[in-house]
């Protein structure tokens, strides 16, 4: 089970910031083990962010984002106590869903 | 260098680049059941084979498209932080491109309306390289670059 | 240097081009400090935090108990500012303390686990997470805003003190490396990154405040204890053993020559 | 090393400020300087582990290492210091053919390389000098750093005479036989360098299509 995510959203004017942290490795495939074997590919594919079910971002991703994935904008509207839910998607099939409230 | 990739940005069809996008759900912002992943952009080993396989078409050197937060210089290769922010009307969507990178397609955002056109994240990168910041808007394709140096850090070892 | 310099114009053609080359760094510099600040907007170390903060009330070991009575030295279960007061000494141990030894006693006294499992992940890899980097990412971000208070009235902590100097002087390996090679002296930098002379005041304040931190170059959350260990790696020795004498005492020395400045980890590091 | 009146004058006033402090702990108890300086070697033995090609002898001191590390942040007294310079020059293995100049493009690939007798290493992967660690030499490597001096047009600045290959060749052979207590490791004499890629060093301070001259 993926580790949560950590989830900033807050009101900036008539705007929402909404700013991630996700643990993940981001592994690239491009790397080898002390063995020399290369470590096969392992990265988040694809992120969507919604506010109130309705999606304000989504992203396709490849390798070249780093590792524990960073990523930040701003949608308008949004008002303090709306949901905001964060899904990601990755080569493995892996999943990792969470929620917080607009601060 | 820069004449041959600005060539090679013009060449790619626009027809070939529209279907791709809508393969890859850059014209259907908003319907996240249909999450897909552009394999082939994503799997381009150079930069020139990544904007033919996904277009760019006939994008054009756009100053509407700003690099923010983004430093000439990287201390360490494994965290590079880029910011882009379009005010190019319409923009429905940003990918970020590494030159130099095994891979170059970074990333692909798409913007709903209602959504800022300006996200930020960090990337690997390999070595020194240009950065291009490629955007989608109301049907046409602009892009900006900017080089940024990787700098070997600490001990060196 | 012992070989003279030979007429002027040499020297005024070498005073131009060091002119230049301080440009061309300074503005590298100039760079490299919007890169660290364009990384200060979102610190993976919170996830170590948040992971720590969790497993911290979890039961666990052959006791099944959590760790929320563990004596951080301001009594069991006080975690808010005990970070800034460590090391110190711990009566029930009869030993000085570090965050990581004192928390390898509590997991060894509370949880009942043995002492070889309790020191035996110290830092996470590519493989496994480390649990005691989660703890001390947590217990660390609990004393964030805390002024570094380590106390030396104990004739223990004195001598901690005073070997940790010794040792932080003690020049060996094949390359003739001591701490104070690197952190001896102000304004120095390896490559482009700037030294912190640790045997004064503000140096060894910005330093020992700014640790733990999410190294970006290894994708991971680093505690002090890493810290030391890496830099004897760097200087060519042995290794040192997790939550030794040594690194306690090492530990000791640099967090006592930070008192009075606020803490402010874990930070984020190249 | 030459350290700056300011740098001696702070190192004195932390001595003040410990010796201060120890006087009103009561240093009537405290353990003297002797009574500490052998403890802190016995935990020190105790706390090091052999991992890879670190053995535990390498925290065995040779004179020079103890005693810079007793003076280390103190001038060191000039007896020691001759005693420290002309030991560590008698330990120099000079070139049998006098050639003391290699290939400056390898002796780049050194100065760059950062690994080599760590514990991490591969005991047969490369092994360099880390030269932009704490020097500027060519002026394409933004990324130097400054606890040695700049040796940006070493041999420009200094001429392309034997004499001062020779010098540059001792020099990083064993630098405590020209400055004692440098920061400087010995390349030559610990065994880190070979004696080409001490001429390959070389090189790149003096030959003049070197860019450290350019």
């Amino acid at each position: 089970m993926p580790d949560p995510m950590k989830i900033r959203a807050t009101v900036v004017g008539d705007s929402t910031e909404v700013r991630v942290l996700m643990s993940h490795e981001m592994e690239t495939g491009q790397r080898k083990d002390a063995q020399g074997n290369v470590i096969p590919a392992w990265f988040i594919q694809n992120v969507v962010v919604a506010h109130k079910g309705r999606p304000v971002l989504n992203a396709q991703w490849g390798t070249a984002i780093a590792k524990n994935p960073f990523l930040s904008f701003k949608f308008k509207g949004g008002a303090k106590g709306d949901k905001i839910e964060i899904t990601w998607v990755d080569n493995r099939g892996e999943k990792r869903t969470d929620e917080t409230a607009i601060g | 260098m820069q004449n041959m990739r600005r060539k090679v940005l013009k060449a790619g069809g626009g027809v070939a680049l529209y279907a791709l996008l809508v393969a890859a759900g850059w014209l259907k912002p908003g319907d996240a059941a249909a999450q897909s992943w552009n394999k082939s952009a994503f799997e381009a080993k150079t930069l020139d084979e990544a904007l033919k396989v996904f277009g760019g078409g006939s994008s054009a050197q756009s100053k509407d498209i700003v690099f923010v937060s983004t430093p000439d210089i990287a201390e360490n290769g494994a965290v590079v932080p880029i910011g882009i922010t379009s005010s190019i009307p319409k923009t429905e969507a940003i990918a970020i491109l590494i030159e130099k990178n095994p891979n170059p397609l970074a990333a692909i955002f798409e913007i709903p309306p209602g959504t800022e056109p300006a996200i930020g994240t960090r990337v690997k990168m390999a070595q020194t390289s240009n950065v291009y910041a490629l955007v989608k808007a109301d049907g046409k394709y602009y892009v900006a670059s900017k080089e940024i140096k990787v700098t070997l850090g600490g001990c060196g070892g | 240097m012992r070989i003279h310099r030979r007429g002027a114009l040499p020297v005024l053609a070498l005073s131009v081009m060091v002119a230049a080359a301080a440009l061309a760094q300074g503005n590298a510099v100039d760079e490299i400090a919007k890169y660290r600040a364009a990384l200060q907007d979102g610190n993976p170390a919170e996830l170590w935090e948040a992971r720590g903060a969790d497993l911290w009330k979890q039961k666990r070991g052959p006791k099944n108990a959590s760790l929320e009575q563990c004596d951080l030295g301001l009594g069991p279960g006080v975690v808010k500012g005990a970070y800034a007061q460590l090391p110190r000494y711990f009566s029930d141990a009869d030993r000085v303390m570090d965050l990581e030894s004192r928390l390898v006693w509590c997991m060894v006294t509370l949880q009942g686990f043995s002492q070889a499992d309790a020191v035996k992940r110290p830092f996470g890899g590519p493989d496994q997470k480390s649990d005691m980097e989660a703890y001390v990412a947590y217990v660390t971000s609990e004393s964030r805003g805390a002024r570094m208070n380590v106390s030396l009235d104990h004739p223990k902590e004195r001598e901690a003190y005073r070997l940790g100097e010794k040792m932080f002087h003690f020049r060996g390996g094949t390359h003739d490396f001591a701490c104070a090679t690197c952190h001896g002296e102000d304004a120095k930098r390896i490559r482009l990154q700037d030294l912190p002379n640790l045997t004064q005041t503000a140096g060894a304040q910005k330093a020992y405040t700014t640790w733990p931190a999410y190294r970006v170059s290894q994708g991971e959350l680093r505690s002090f204890q890493w810290r030391l260990n890496d830099c004897f790696r760097q200087q060519r020795f042995p290794e040192l053993i997790f939550t030794s004498d040594a690194s306690i005492a090492l530990t000791m020395f640099l967090a006592r020559n930070a008192n009075g400045a606020v803490f402010d980890a874990p930070a984020i590091k190249r | 090393m030459q350290r700056l009146p300011i740098a001696r004058i702070a190192a004195a006033g932390a001595t003040v400020a410990a010796a201060v402090l120890a006087t009103i702990l009561g240093c009537a108890t405290a353990p003297s300087d002797d009574d500490i300086n052998a403890k802190a070697a016995a935990v020190l033995r105790a706390s090091f582990k052999e991992q890879g090609q670190a053995k535990l002898d390498r925290l065995a001191q040779d004179d020079t290492q103890k005693t810079c590390s007793q003076y280390s942040g103190k001038a060191v007294p000039k007896d020691a210091a001759e005693r420290i310079e002309k030991a560590n020059l008698a330990s120099i293995k000079w070139p049998a053919d006098g050639n003391y100049l290699g290939d400056w493009k390898n002796g780049e690939r050194i100065a760059q390389e950062g690994r080599g007798m760590q514990y991490s290493d591969d005991p047969k992967g490369p092994v360099g000098a880390n030269c932009y660690a704490c020097h500027r030499l060519s002026p394409q490597e933004l990324s130097f750093g400054t606890i040695g001096p700049s040796l940006y047009q070493f041999g420009k600045v200094r001429g392309y005479t034997d004499e001062v290959r020779k010098y540059a060749y001792g020099k990083i052979y064993n630098a405590e036989a020209y400055s004692a207590c440098t920061n400087m490791p010995r390349f030559g004499h610990s065994g880190i360098l070979s004696q080409q890629q001490i001429r390959d060093v070389v090189a790149l301070l003096m030959d003049p299509e070197s860019p450290v001259n350019k």
